[in-house]
């Protein structure tokens, strides 16, 4: 048997396992222990796993069961293969996170343990999967088990009953969808496995109406705009833990299901497909990050900034597909390359990002930057992570996101020369609007460090804060590793991703450096830090010589203009930060605000306290959502005058069902 | 090749950190006698330099080490920079080409030091400030990309130094509409990124019209001094770009002494001319609202996006 | 004149017509935007010149004459004559002055997208320009949509006017100037009879809000 | 006004400054004027109960026609950036520990410069309910000015023994 199969063997093994302990054992301690090592080992197998199939290893596990078409296949193929690995790294990292996390209360339960195992154990099989039929199982146990750990919290508060319904009812409907386009390719091809499907070759309205069915499923599961509302409200109410594995593995898996469908099952589509993609993804990075950059809870901030990042992965998709429709394989290749590292980069700093304000929510019990502060110094590791993070998510040197923000922004800005109408109007937009998405990300994740691990605690809760256990403070800092090293020699990483879609044209350059030779662009990160240090050598050099010669001297207060106290109250909190950008985007967030001023009794000249109040929904939300909500509510409330409880009633509605039938065979 | 890039960088590094406190000096003076005063003089950027790195620098406690650490960041991005970009000569370090967003992103480092800065001093108006400043780069980040990507269209690379080099060559590219359009974009957004007039005053002395001073309230001594001339040679190297772009005329293309000689000259003048332009301006300037400001850049990014579209229009 | 020139010189005048037409979206000064509106008369005007001598044509040459005479000099007098009378800023349009920037680039992109690639008289370098003119039409009509005073609207007005006879000369390499000559006094007896409007607006109501106009409906 | 009109105000107008005196001897320059300070020296101003006669003297002192910036003086907005406070008027009993606190932030080497009588010996003011004492009464002060309020040129000259130009 070989290696491959050996993995996938010990994963839904190990798994297992797991998913029995989680039963059988007592006490929450011995439980996360038990299941969290027993979850990160199954996981580790799966980046073993995911390894050897990006490698070209080959090897297949057949499920029989009874029903039809009587066996599931697994084997991974180059492209699952890197799915398999992100995923399998997101959930061991998670999983031994959980260790620290998961040890008491509601997260800590059997029921928490054993859906975190099926869902990993999910998530694992869904790229791994090489027909419809598994794919589909792997999917929904996926969807089962992601559903049950959102509703985990249940009893905190209704807002997580809500979310947990909002994440069902849409998470459902992207299975119904998926379904719905896989059968229509299923059917048209005469073949449930993908390998026949994509050696199908469709065209025409058939693959055209595949594509909308899968993209809008896979779209919803990927949580792009104006699919997402599912999203903030599950990444927000979700265990900490779940929300990483959810933000950075699950979100992922939908993009997975988009590039399956754009690269491998039907390949060279019509270029309004890519225009569609790219449109759907600017809408969704600018939508996101501009909610993230107004947005004062920390999780439900990263949880649209995972709406963003999802937008600019579809952009890069959309625009490869575009390009390669436009005859210019090349560049597309680069593009979709660009596409991929989005995903990698993505899974390792969001990951990184929500470990970190999990472990911020465990020692303070706050979500709200506007009451954190302060942090830094008393839980340096979480810091650490969460700065590194940031660093990613703002797509800053060194580190993976801003490898893979350049990749893309090569790509597009070489994209245009090709000579296509088209394609000269969508690239410059969509450079414009990556631009922007970046500035604006600089801003969300200054703010979100800045506001919530400098400066002075706003709230005592905060002032207490203690660091977290060690297995949470050991996944926080791999991750972070992670993103270190990826943006310090992205090369390997690059190429071994451009071989996993047929892309031969990205190569490493000197010290693990990426070379486009194709846009004639190269990125040689470790070069950069060298030229750096050889720069800032001479300042560090004068600043400690000058530090020994004129020592620091401390004060009790900051510079408060000479006032007797300057209490924590005063400074900048996370809205007050936003304001201004609030101000600039007011057409497009539509905040809702109101200020109250009370007089005092003796003169209206005098006031004696204001009160203002600012509330920001989800502008798609409202003006989609809850209309379509409301008309059903209708259509519900009229249909229950079909029934009254009679017999006689229902027996009516059958015949008549029946008659309809005969009917309509008969002509 | 590598060995001449180096010789370049280096040059280029200390000809800019020297001639950037001697460029503020000029443009105050410069203010000062449309002012009717005498002027403090060129070298007053040096001398409060050196009185400020001879201080012992005054910390409140509960301050973190961003408060030392960002200074640093802030001159060492300024620095790199100042190496990359082909202000002297347009010949790029092997590895490290002086690519656009390799640029780009290394400033936004210092400005995202500087920002931290401002919040960790954990008093009102760090926090002002840093919003402000970040919003204020948020919303230039964009133009900067599309106006060097339309100066990029004709090339056909994002690397500056190709840039320069090919409006060295085919001097009717400073012509062309496309280039004077971006050109025009790039200069808003290089006032509001230096934080001069109309966006910031970088004289006032009221903290609510505050930008850039107000993060650096709580910073004394040498971590002032590294501030200051972190944001001086930021200023330099940003005209210095602009100057090669408007006249790349006297920039090296090789590392031959002599040539390197002419490209520092010729740098000096450019930097002076755009330097003594901008004070000039401002006399005639006041600062504009700040929530007119998005508008303004708004303006410089509709302006550059024009530019691309204008380069598939106008051949 | 040689080739390399004439593509310099066409590319910098449509350039500056496009430009033009985007500061007048960006400005709300009055004065600013008559002054721009001068600037596209010339602009354009020494387009139809460049256009003439590169094609020989003294007749399209005498046209650029006519236009810098009539859009360069006459109607920006007219317009500031009555500018001086009424307000002097577009204080309140209806949509935002970002906003209508940015619509205005997309206008643009429109332009380009749309305009199907013609070959006229003038070379490749003149219809490559095009959709500029097409754009200036767009934007005109934005103006028109967007701004309250009426001065604005006559702004609109003859921006669009600019641009049709930009895409005129560009593809057609001009009309005979007896067309022109007729366009031309067209536009102004329009200009004239919406002065004469204005001035009644601005006795009866007291301001040339036009949105004050659906109160005249009963 | 337009463009066109300030500029040739500018123009006409060139120099207001006046021609600058003779330095000062260095001899009566305070001992505790530290050497490297010399030719730069950057003043918080601390109103400490000032009657805004003095301030007014002090920003003509540092307007066109006196231009203390000529020699190297600026104010600037926070005691970090200073060497020296200029501190006016009498101490009052509220200015009291903000001044000192002022002091205390401002980084050494610093000097304190007691600007106008009230400043040094509480002047016309003293003995009133609120004044809680001269400058020197609160802090140590290096160098004062004297007047009622004092001549802009005498601020000047005072700037200039500490910067030494």
């Amino acid at each position: 048997m070989s290696a491959v199969q050996a993995g996938l063997l010990a994963q839904a093994g190990l798994s297992g396992a797991a998913v029995v302990l989680a039963l059988v054992l007592g006490t929450a301690r011995a439980r996360a222990t038990a299941c969290g090592t027993l979850c990160a080992l199954s996981a580790g197998f799966g980046v073993l796993t995911g390894a050897l199939a990006v490698s070209g290893r080959t090897g297949a596990v057949l499920v029989s069961m009874a029903l039809p078409p009587g066996h599931l296949v697994l084997a991974p193929d180059r492209l699952g293969g890197v799915f398999v690995v992100v995923v399998s790294a997101v959930m061991c990292l998670v999983s031994v996170y959980a260790i620290g996390y998961a040890r008491t209360g509601s997260t800590g339960s059997r029921t928490s343990w054993v859906a975190l195992a099926l869902f990993g154990l999910g998530m694992q099989m869904v790229p791994a999967a090489a027909d419809l039929v598994a794919f589909l199982f792997a999917w929904e146990l996926m969807a089962v088990a992601s559903t049950a750990l959102v509703l985990i919290d249940q009893a905190r508060s209704p807002a997580v009953r809500s979310a947990a319904l909002w994440y069902a009812a849409m998470t459902q409907l992207s299975f119904l969808l998926v379904v719905a386009g896989l059968s229509v390719l299923a059917a048209s091809t005469g073949s449930d496995t993908f390998a026949v499907m994509s050696a199908g070759h469709l065209s025409g309205a058939t693959a055209s109406v595949a594509f909308v069915l899968l993209g809008l499923g896979f779209g919803t599961k990927a949580g792009v705009v104006p699919m997402h509302v599912w999203l903030p409200r599950a990444h927000a109410e979700a265990p900490s833990h779940v929300s990483a594995a959810m933000s950075a593995a699950m979100v992922t898996l939908g993009v997975y299901g988009l590039v399956l469908v754009c690269v491998r099952l039907l390949p060279a589509g019509p270029s309004w497909w890519g225009v569609t993609l790219v449109a759907f993804g600017a809408l969704s990075a600018l939508y996101g990050i501009l909610q993230a950059s107004v947005a004062s809870d920390i999780k439900r901030l990263l949880a649209y900034s995972t709406t963003e990042n999802v937008g600019l992965m579809v952009l890069a998709l959309g625009s490869s597909v575009l390009l390669r429709a436009s005859h210019a394989p090349a560049v597309a290749g680069v593009a979709l390359v660009a596409c991929l590292l989005l995903v990698v980069s993505h899974a390792t700093f969001k990951v990184t990002l929500f470990l970190g304000a999990g472990s911020v929510l465990h020692a303070t019990g706050e979500r709200d930057l506007d009451r954190l502060g302060g942090l830094g110094p008393r839980m340096p590791v979480t810091a650490t992570g969460f700065a590194v993070g940031s660093l990613a998510a703002a797509a800053l040197p060194v580190s993976c996101g801003f490898v893979a923000e350049w990749t893309l922004l090569q790509a597009l800005i070489h994209g245009a020369r090709v000579q296509d109408r088209l394609v000269t109007v969508v690239m410059p937009l969509a450079v414009a609007v990556v631009a922007l998405t970046a500035g604006l990300a600089l801003l969300t994740f200054v703010k979100a460090f800045g506001i919530g691990f400098l400066a002075r605690p706003r709230s005592d809760t905060a002032a207490g804060a203690r660091e977290s256990p060690a297995p949470m403070r050991v996944a926080m800092l791999a991750g972070a590793a992670v993103v270190v090293v990826l943006g310090l020699v992205p090369g390997p990483l690059g190429v071994a991703l451009a071989r996993s879609v047929g892309v031969r044209s990205v190569t490493t350059v000197g010290l693990g450096g990426l070379d486009l030779p194709v846009v004639g662009a190269l990125l040689d990160p470790v070069a950069l830090c060298l030229v750096a240090g050889v720069v800032a050598l001479p300042v560090l050099v004068a600043s400690l010589a000058l530090a020994r010669r004129h020592p620091s001297r401390s004060t009790v207060l900051a510079w408060g203009n000479g006032g007797a106290r300057v209490s924590p109250r005063m400074q900048y909190t996370a809205t007050s930060y936003a304001e201004p950008l609030m101000r600039v985007f007011d057409d497009a967030l539509q905040p809702s605000r109101d200020v109250q001023v009370t007089h005092l009794a003796e003169s209206r000249y005098l006031v004696e306290r204001v009160e203002y109040r600012q509330h920001l929904g989800d502008v798609v939300e409202e003006r989609v959502y809850r209309p379509v909500i409301r008309l059903a509510g209708r259509v519900g409330m009229a249909a229950r005058h079909l029934q009254n409880g009679s017999i006689h009633r229902y027996l009516a509605y059958s015949f008549l069902a029946l008659i309809a039938v005969l009917v309509a065979a008969s002509l | 090749m590598s060995a001449a890039a180096a010789v370049v960088a280096l040059v280029q590094l200390v000809v800019v950190t020297a001639l950037a406190p001697l460029l503020v000096g000029l443009m105050r003076q410069v203010r000062a006698r449309s002012e009717g005063r005498v002027g403090a003089g060129l070298m007053q950027p040096w001398r409060d330099l050196r009185k400020l790195l001879a201080k012992d620098p005054v910390r409140a406690e509960g301050a973190s080490w961003i408060l030392v650490a960002a200074p640093v960041v802030l001159l060492a991005s300024s620095l790199i920079v100042a190496a990359l970009l082909p202000l002297v000569a347009a010949v790029p370090l092997p590895l490290v080409p002086n690519d656009l967003f390799v640029v780009v992103s290394l400033l936004l480092l210092g400005t995202v030091a500087v920002a931290l800065l401002g919040l960790d001093s954990g008093t009102a108006f760090g926090g002002m400030g840093s919003s402000r400043h970040m919003t204020v780069a948020a919303l230039v980040e964009p133009t900067v990309l599309v106006a060097v990507y339309a100066l990029s269209v004709p090339v056909g690379s994002s690397t500056l130094a190709l840039i320069v080099r090919a409006r060295l060559q085919a001097p009717s590219l400073i012509a062309a509409p496309v280039s004077l359009i971006a050109v025009i974009a790039l200069a808003i957004v290089v006032i509001a990124e230096t934080g001069r007039l109309p966006v910031d005053n970088p004289a006032t002395h009221l903290e609510l019209t505050m930008i850039h001073e107000a993060m650096v309230l709580e910073s004394s001594a040498r971590d002032l001094a590294w501030l200051e001339l972190g944001s001086w040679i930021r200023l330099a190297s940003l005209l210095g770009l602009m100057g090669n772009l408007l006249a790349p005329w006297g920039v090296s293309t090789g590392a031959a002494p002599l040539s390197l000689v002419v490209g520092v000259v010729t740098l000096t003048v450019k930097l002076a001319v755009l330097g003594a332009g901008l004070s000039l301006g401002e006399v005639f300037m006041a600062k504009l609202r700040l929530f007119r400001v998005p508008e303004l850049l708004a303006g410089s990014f509709v302006l550059a996006f024009l530019a691309v579209t204008a380069s598939y229009l106008l051949a | 004149m040689q080739t390399t020139v004439y593509v310099q010189l066409v590319g910098l005048c449509a350039g500056l017509l496009l430009v033009a037409a985007v500061l007048l979206v960006w400005r709300r000064s009055l004065r600013a935007s008559i002054r721009l509106l001068a600037v596209q008369g010339v602009a354009l005007a020494v387009l139809v010149a460049v256009i003439g001598v590169y094609l020989g044509d003294v007749q399209l040459f005498a046209v650029g004459v006519l236009v810098l005479g009539l859009k360069g000099a006459l109607l920006p007098w007219v317009l500031s004559r009555s500018e001086l009378a009424g307000t002097t800023r577009e204080d309140a349009p209806l949509l935002n002055p970002t906003a209508t920037l940015i619509i205005a680039s997309l206008l643009t992109t429109l332009a380009y997208l749309v305009t199907p690639p013609v070959d006229g008289p003038a070379g490749s370098a003149a219809t490559h320009a095009v959709p500029v003119g097409i754009a200036l039409v767009l934007i005109g009509f934005l103006l028109l949509v967007t701004r309250r005073r009426a001065l604005s609207q006559l702004v609109g007005f003859l921006l669009i006017d600019n641009g049709i006879a930009a895409v005129a000369f560009l593809t057609a390499g001009g009309v005979p100037v007896v067309v022109e000559l007729g366009a031309s006094l067209d536009v102004l007896l329009v200009v004239l009879i919406l002065q004469v409007l204005r001035g009644r607006m601005q006795v009866k109501f007291g301001s040339t809000d036009l949105t004050e106009l659906t109160e005249l409906h009963d | 006004m337009t463009i066109r009109r300030l500029a040739g105000l500018i123009w006409r107008t060139g120099m207001i400054a006046e021609v600058a005196p003779p330095p000062p001897g260095l001899a009566d320059t305070p001992s505790t004027v530290p050497a490297p300070l010399a030719g730069s020296l950057q003043l918080r101003h601390v109103d400490a109960g000032s009657c805004n006669g003095c301030e007014i003297e002090v920003s003509a002192a540092f307007g066109p026609v006196y231009d203390a910036e000529r020699y190297g003086a600026r104010l600037v907005a926070s005691p970090r950036h200073a060497d020296a406070l200029l501190v006016t008027g009498v101490v009052t009993h509220n200015m009291a520990e903000p001044l000192r606190r002022t002091l205390e932030a401002t980084p050494t080497p610093r000097m304190v410069l007691a600007v106008g009588d009230c400043a040094r010996n509480c002047g016309v003011l003293a003995g009133g309910y609120g004044v809680a004492g001269a400058v020197s009464d609160i802090v140590d002060v290096d160098l004062e000015v004297h007047g009622c309020p004092p001549e802009p040129d005498e601020i000047v000259a005072a700037l200039r023994r500490l910067t030494g130009r």
